[in-house]
């Protein structure tokens, strides 16, 4: 399979998600397409400041996307996905900011016909993983973390509040899921970075309520969620649950070394979870 | 009279009080309608619909020897059977009249005078180019079957039963589950006098089954209904109960000796148990139980079991009964078939479905009542009684993504279980409401009789409920979140128990109703009525009335009044004993007909049919109604409607186009 | 809206769906940094109703939006609340009428910059333009920092794309002429 | 599955002719309706033969047809007679006739559809023009490319050139020269091409190729008539002037196959103006050309068969005005058959739209 690859700006930095995604990825023989000179998607910082430069700043990538030559763009992170998607579709509805955005990337020596689907690296995962034939992990109890922006506002992908689909990966992969509540609520985003203080409650209401429901791991789809629920853990002496990536996960299935998934960049160990058994 | 005489028209224009003369120039449309052709006399006056004004047109047709009449007023829905009397007074055909609607179409809605005195000037001129074309029409009696019939047994089709019987009709009660009784059957007390809703509602159960001049048909269904006002014939289909009516005594040993036990009771909401074998609740009419034969060893698993025959003293199992067809004679048709509660679970963020302790009204009403699956203690499922409980009003209505109408029940509802949980368990009570809507005989003041009670009202739409606890001293209950709109604070309550008073829909299988009736559906599914103000219970279709709750959301005391009302209705139809048949009523020029049959296909009262002799298509005058929708399909103008024929419709747009 | 030429927020796509709130606060219910916000996201759409804009232009509220779409997902009219708040915060943006203390907006333009320079954004540099209205909130970030380093999770060069200048011409090209006062 | 038959070294008349003498000799059918010369004239009409040893001058390949011979299959087969009746047809002609059978206008009940492949027909005048110079105009006209771009501009458009729904297709397209091809459609046709003893084959690969290149070439020019035409009746004030010059002769609806009333409303007094009223017009307008109802004819036409009118251009050809009448009628016809999913004569069981009720139309939501 060869997809065609958003990383956003957040992914080389992030714990592991980049070396994870590439293991499984090199393992499922899934050629990542990378988008030559991608740039910043804007994320929820440009729409407030200009409209037609948000959707352009995405928008360029539909253009690099058409010559590449692929029908879809894959990205692994929510805020990312939930940009290109809100771009995608107001370029879909609106002729007007279409023409517009076409003008400026003309402008800019690019070109734009067709607007791509916007995907997120777990549905290209769920159809690529092979089921799990393993129970080495079948007492690793895990917690599903979705974030807000993978299934809202389209509520396409999954349901919008209460998901299932990364629950039915864990599971098929071969671990232990723990249902709970907090599935998709919010982590504090962007605003964690600077109001430490009035975010960090929300991160420990998912952190608690994932621990309470019994899970040893949380799992992320994103980035951002995964250094806020990491980060937040690094003060307090609250149950300290890794926060790993699905993408880690799916690699470890997969029989692939910890360290090959950059395991050892949480902030929150993981050795001894995933040693135990 | 004789069509052969040259058209002598007298034109009527009516000032309608104030609503047309101060925006048309009355006189100036009289005066020149005046100098049409075939015009004899233009006339305006005050109130044409006035008994001066009518005399006015009776005397110039007696004086003035008129062939042709046409008034210009209001909307001929108001007032066409008026002036058609008094031009049949005068001894012309009534359907030598024709109506320009000068009121609702140009006065109400031209904001110009001057415009508007034109525009009326090429609408009566209209009216006179098509009344040219006028032939006389004749209409037909046909007599009207004596019997009614009642769809759906809640208390609106038991009530239009009892009502109709009363008045000495002959009433067929077509209801589908086992048993009569409907939704409130399964309530224990009703807002807002708490009288006992059994209390009330089973007396009249009885009265329904032991009249003599109703017939009951439970586990049934209507199958077909055919023919028109006053002669619809009805196909009710009765499916096997695999329990002989006759020789059931209703002793109930079938029901405990069934080893089949484990299947969720539909009338307590899933809330308990029943057998294969079964009726619905102990108070069932009739007493009779079925079998469910998807469940039963027998029917549905094709085991050996059989031990309700083997212990039923009279003999009265029948597992090789087969459904039955009944053929009704019906003059008139009460459609009652009721409400569903919306159900809950796709707003996932009240949890329905996941928290055991989120209950649905529905749910709830069974849980406290006395027959129910907690012989009426309100307990959580883990037997204990709980001390906080939360009720959220507007649950699936008034939500453009589920249903956009208020459900108008539920407010009152919410608080009749706000009372009761007061009084029952002494729990704290948290009111969650958008807005609270109480307009009803003594409502408002049981609004105030709960507000005294200590319930508390949050004026908040719940945003969230969840089982994340923020206390660890709360673990295991759930929290309700919402906005307190009044005071703008976020507030999350920890309860025991989550109410959610979820909204009305059309009963599951109306559109299938709707469409053996040929009635329509508005956009919510809800029946349509005639006109919403002033023929709120009849329907488009002759002799077919509605009450209940299958026209919209009402309670329990606007439902009884309906379904009087609808039998009242019915009672007027049967007591005249005859209907005059439409006049407008297509007819097809055998000359003309190509016999494409395209007529017989978009007819939907099967009022057309073949004549595989001569090729051609024949209308059946009885059942025809006029739609036109023969005339629209048929391509060589074979199919026309009388009193709508192309030619006089095309000397109206003639003039029109003026 | 109202036919108000002197509403600045006229222009907004959708802005009409406001007219259909019914102030159920579900939105504020379910809006997770609500209790930081001067208004419930409901009240500014009463406000505008009211006409009163200057409420609104100075409001906290919309920089407060963590764009989860709570709010949105559950509102009974289908009002499209998150897409609002980022049109207020354009509008605001544009009038400059953003609440002088408030940190957001500062962030905001920090990463907004950063885009504008080199095409990506790089944590490290965000934070530090950042830093320099609010030395203290950079200073606290500093333990986390070596801690990320330690894990080689914190970029200090900055990631570009190939040509820089031509993200910072997208810019030009997309620049909306500031309203006259 | 259909069962295919080669005739190799044979003119493609000849074939045909060949397997219609031994349909008629062997009585597999009492009688065959198939396009033929007259001893008075070049073009060929459709003819119906009982004898097989009448059939010398049968030319159903020739690019003319003075008729869209849907009409005269219908008179013949308006009702079983317990004859048996095989039908030469165009791909067109077959799609017209399927029409007037769901209109209740003739059955197929013992009736053998024989459908060809159609490269199309010329205007009359052209094919005589050729006739005289060329004398057989079959022929060349199967091979020479050039002639192929003599026929109407309605044919030029027309994707729809290979036979469906026929019992047995013969096709030419994609063929070496003098070779037919036979396919069974039915059963019926199945059974018949084994009576007739002709040599098993394949479905040639490079058929698919041919009638693919074909087909976009149609599909192209047709989106160019259809933006053209669009373009040029999108007002009524635009579609008057492309009618102005109607003389009302109803030639277009003489022609048309799928118009089947028996008497049209048009000769009725329906649409006819009183004296007094046309006055009065004139008096208030100052003029009004007569007659008056012709947008009103067009326009009801237009309503009355947009659904099932199949591409024929037979009122084109017929139109004394040159007025492209069938260019209006095809542009408008793709848009409502497109809106309900309808391609007239794709299927003799597909019900007509109009008598049909459908939920997604009753929501008004495009489909």
């Amino acid at each position: 399979m060869k997809i065609c690859f958003y990383p956003g700006c957040s992914f080389a930095t992030s714990a592991g998600y980049k070396e994870s995604t590439e293991a499984v990825c090199r393992k499922l023989n899934i050629e990542l397409n990378e988008i030559p000179d991608w740039n910043c998607c804007g994320a929820t910082v440009m729409f407030g400041e200009n409209k037609l430069r948000a959707t352009t700043l995405a928008a360029r990538h539909f253009a690099l996307v058409q010559t590449m030559g692929f029908e879809d763009l894959v990205t692994g992170c929510n805020a990312c996905y939930a940009t290109l998607r809100k771009a995608a579709r107001l370029l879909d509805r609106d002729r007007e900011l279409f023409q517009k955005t076409q003008e400026v990337l003309h402008n800019l020596g690019l070109e734009l016909d067709r607007i791509p689907k916007v995907r997120h690296l777990l549905e290209v995962l769920m159809e690529a993983m092979p089921d799990s034939t393993s129970d080495k992990y079948k007492t690793l109890s895990v917690g599903a973390y979705y974030g807000c922006q993978l299934t809202r506002p389209d509520q396409e992908l999954d349901k919008g509040w209460y998901p299932e689909i990364l629950e039915h990966f864990l599971a098929r992969i071969g671990f232990s899921v723990k249902e709970h509540s907090a599935r998709t609520q919010c982590c504090g985003a962007s605003h964690a970075v600077i109001y430490k203080n009035e975010c960090q409650g929300l991160s420990h209401r998912i952190i608690r309520e994932i621990a309470n429901k019994g899970a040893q791991v949380i799992t992320t789809v994103c980035p951002l969620c995964q250094f806020n629920l990491d980060q937040a853990q690094t003060q307090n002496n609250e149950p300290r649950l890794p926060v790993t990536y699905f993408t880690q996960l799916a690699g470890l299935a997969l029989g692939l070394a910890p360290a090959e998934l950059g395991l050892n960049k949480l902030l929150v160990s993981a050795d001894k979870v995933l040693t135990r058994p | 009279m004789t069509t052969q005489n040259k058209p002598k028209i007298g034109v009527y224009i009516c000032h309608c009080g104030m609503n047309i003369a101060p925006k048309v120039d009355v006189e100036e449309v009289a005066r020149y309608i005046q100098e049409l052709d075939h015009v004899t006399v233009a006339r305006d006056y005050k109130f044409m619909c006035s008994n001066p004004g009518q005399d006015m047109i009776i005397n110039d047709i007696k004086e003035l020897g008129l062939n042709r009449v046409v008034v210009a007023s209001c909307s001929p829905r108001m007032h066409e059977k008026t002036f058609r009397n008094a031009v049949r007074t005068a001894g012309l055909n009534p359907y030598y009249f024709q109506m320009a609607n000068i009121r609702e179409q140009v006065s109400w809605v031209t904001k110009d005078s001057q415009e508007a005195t034109e525009k009326a000037k090429s609408m009566v001129a209209a009216a006179v180019a098509r009344v040219f074309f006028h032939q006389p029409l004749d209409t037909r009696e046909v007599t009207v079957a004596k019997s009614v019939l009642v769809i759906g047994g809640g208390i609106a089709g038991m009530q239009a039963a009892l009502t109709s019987a009363n008045a000495g009709y002959q009433v067929s009660l077509v209801e589908r589950e086992p048993s009569i009784g409907g939704h409130m059957a399964k309530f224990d007390k009703t807002f807002p006098t708490l009288d006992c809703a059994a209390c009330i509602m089973t007396p009249k159960m009885v009265d329904v089954l032991q009249h003599p001049g109703i017939t009951l048909y439970t586990w049934s269904e209507v199958e077909k209904v055919e023919g028109f006002i006053g002669n619809f014939e009805v196909t009710v289909k009765k499916k096997p109960r695999y329990v002989d009516e006759k020789k059931c005594t209703g002793c109930g040993t079938c029901m405990q000796k069934c080893p089949t036990k484990k299947i969720l009771s539909e009338f307590n909401e899933g809330l308990s148990f029943r057998t294969a074998i079964y009726t619905p609740f102990p108070q069932a009419v009739p007493n009779v139980p079925v079998i469910d034969a998807t469940h039963c060893r027998v029917l549905g698993q094709n085991k050996k079991c059989g031990v309700c025959a083997k212990f039923c003293e009279t003999k009265a199992i029948d597992f090789d009964q087969k459904p039955e067809f009944v053929t009704l004679k019906i003059g008139a048709i009460i459609t009652a078939t009721g409400f569903q509660a919306v159900n809950p679970t796709s707003l996932e963020q009240y949890g329905y479905g996941r928290f055991p302790e989120v209950y649905t009204s529905m749910e709830f009403e069974r849980l406290n009542n006395a027959t129910g699956p907690t012989s009426g203690k309100v307990l959580m499922k883990n037997g204990m009684v709980p001390k906080r409980v939360a009720i959220i009003h507007c649950v699936g209505s008034r939500d453009t993504r589920h249903k956009k109408y208020c459900s108008r029940v539920c407010c009152m509802y919410s608080m009749k279980f706000a009372h009761l949980l007061r009084e029952k368990t002494g729990a704290e009570v948290w009111e969650f409401y958008i807005d609270i809507r109480s307009p009803g005989k003594l409502y408002e003041e049981f609004y105030n009789r709960v507000q005294e009670e200590g319930v508390r009202f949050i004026r908040g739409r719940v945003a969230e409920i969840t089982d994340m606890v923020e206390d660890p001293g709360d673990e295991g209950r759930l929290t309700v979140i919402a906005e307190s709109t009044l005071t703008r604070r976020t507030v999350r309550v920890p309860v025991d128990m989550v109410v959610l008073s979820v909204g009305l829909e059309p009963a599951r299988g109306s559109e299938d109703i709707g469409r053996l009736l040929g009635l329509s559906r508005d956009g919510d599914g809800w029946f349509n009525e005639l006109h919403a103000k002033l023929a709120p219970l009849a329907t488009p279709i002759n002799g077919i009335f509605l009450a209940g709750c299958c026209q919209g959301p009402k309670d329990i005391p606007d439902t009884v009044a309906q379904a009087m009302g609808a039998a009242g209705e019915a009672i007027a139809l049967l007591a005249k004993g005859i209907v005059t048949t439409q006049a407008e009523i297509s007819r097809i020029d055998p000359d003309l007909c190509s016999g494409c049959k395209s007529c017989i296909e978009s007819c939907t009262y099967s009022a057309i049919r073949f004549d595989e002799a001569r090729k051609v298509a024949v209308v059946n005058e009885a059942l025809c109604m006029g739609c036109g929708s023969c005339a629209a399909a048929c391509p060589s103008s074979a199919a026309g409607v009388k009193h709508f024929t192309d030619k006089q419709v095309m000397g109206e747009i003639e003039a029109l186009l003026m | 809206m109202s036919q108000n030429d002197t509403n600045p927020f006229s222009a907004i796509a959708h802005l009409e769906s406001i007219k259909q709130c019914i102030q159920c606060g579900t939105c504020s219910g379910s809006c997770p940094l609500a209790d930081l916000m001067d208004h419930a996201p409901r009240e500014l759409f009463a406000l505008l109703r009211e006409g009163a804009f200057d409420e609104v232009l100075h409001s906290n509220t919309p920089w407060f939006c963590v764009s989860c779409y709570a709010c949105m997902v559950r509102c009974p009219r289908e009002i499209p609340v998150t897409d609002l708040m980022y049109a207020f915060k354009e509008v605001i943006t544009k009038q400059g009428t953003a609440p002088k203390n408030l940190k957001m907006p500062d962030m905001y333009q920090a990463f907004s910059h950063n885009i504008k320079e080199t095409g990506k954004v790089t944590e490290s540099q965000v934070m530090a333009r950042y830093g320099m209205k609010h030395p203290l909130d950079a200073l606290k970030n500093i333990p986390l920092a070596i801690k990320m380093q330690m894990r080689g999770r914190l970029e200090l060069k900055a990631q570009k794309v190939a040509d820089p200048k031509s993200i910072t011409r997208l810019f030009e090209l997309t620049e909306i002429p500031k309203d006259k006062p | 599955m259909s069962v295919y038959a080669m005739v190799k070294d044979a003119s493609p008349t000849v074939a045909v002719k060949a397997a219609l003498t031994k349909l008629l000799s062997q009585n597999l059918v009492d009688a065959v309706l198939v396009a033929a010369k007259s001893p008075y004239s070049a073009l060929p009409m459709p003819t119906l033969f009982a004898e097989a040893s009448a059939m010398d001058g049968i030319d159903p390949l020739a690019p003319a047809a003075p008729f869209n011979a849907a009409r005269q299959a219908a008179t013949v087969s308006r009702q079983a007679t317990g004859k048996r009746l095989a039908l030469v047809l165009r791909p067109c002609e077959i799609r017209a006739l399927i029409e007037l059978v769901k209109l209740n206008q003739c059955t197929l009940e013992n009736v053998v559809l024989i459908g060809i492949d159609c490269l199309g027909r010329m205007e009359n005048e052209v094919f005589l023009r050729h006739a005289s110079a060329l004398g057989d105009v079959t022929s060349e006209f199967q091979k020479n490319t050039s002639l192929q771009d003599d026929i109407t501009r309605t044919c030029q458009m027309c994707e729809q050139f290979e036979p469906a729904h026929a019992d047995i297709a013969m096709s030419t397209l994609g063929m070496a020269e003098n070779s037919v091809l036979f396919a069974s459609g039915s059963e019926t046709g199945e059974a018949l091409l084994k009576e007739l003893g002709l040599s098993p084959a394949e479905n040639p690969a490079q058929r698919e190729t041919v009638t693919k290149q074909l087909r976009e070439k149609r599909a192209a020019c047709k989106k160019e008539v259809f933006a053209e035409t669009s373009e040029k009746i999108n007002s009524i004030e635009k579609f008057e002037k492309m009618i102005g010059t109607c003389l009302n002769c109803y030639n277009c609806r003489q022609a048309c196959p799928v118009c089947y009333c028996r008497e049209c409303v048009f000769l009725t007094d329906v649409f006819a103006a009183r004296p007094e009223t046309l006055l009065r017009r004139a008096q208030k307008r100052g003029s009004v050309k007569l007659p008056t109802d012709t947008t009103m004819f067009h326009l009801t036409r237009l309503s009355h068969i947009a659904h099932s009118c199949v591409g024929c251009g037979q009122c084109s050809s017929v139109c004394p005005s040159n007025i492209p009448v069938a260019d209006i009628f095809t542009t408008v016809a793709a848009q409502v058959q497109a809106a309900y999913d309808y391609v007239p004569g794709r299927d003799v069981q597909e019900p007509i739209p109009y008598l049909i009720f459908a939920e997604k139309q009753k929501s008004g939501e495009p489909k």
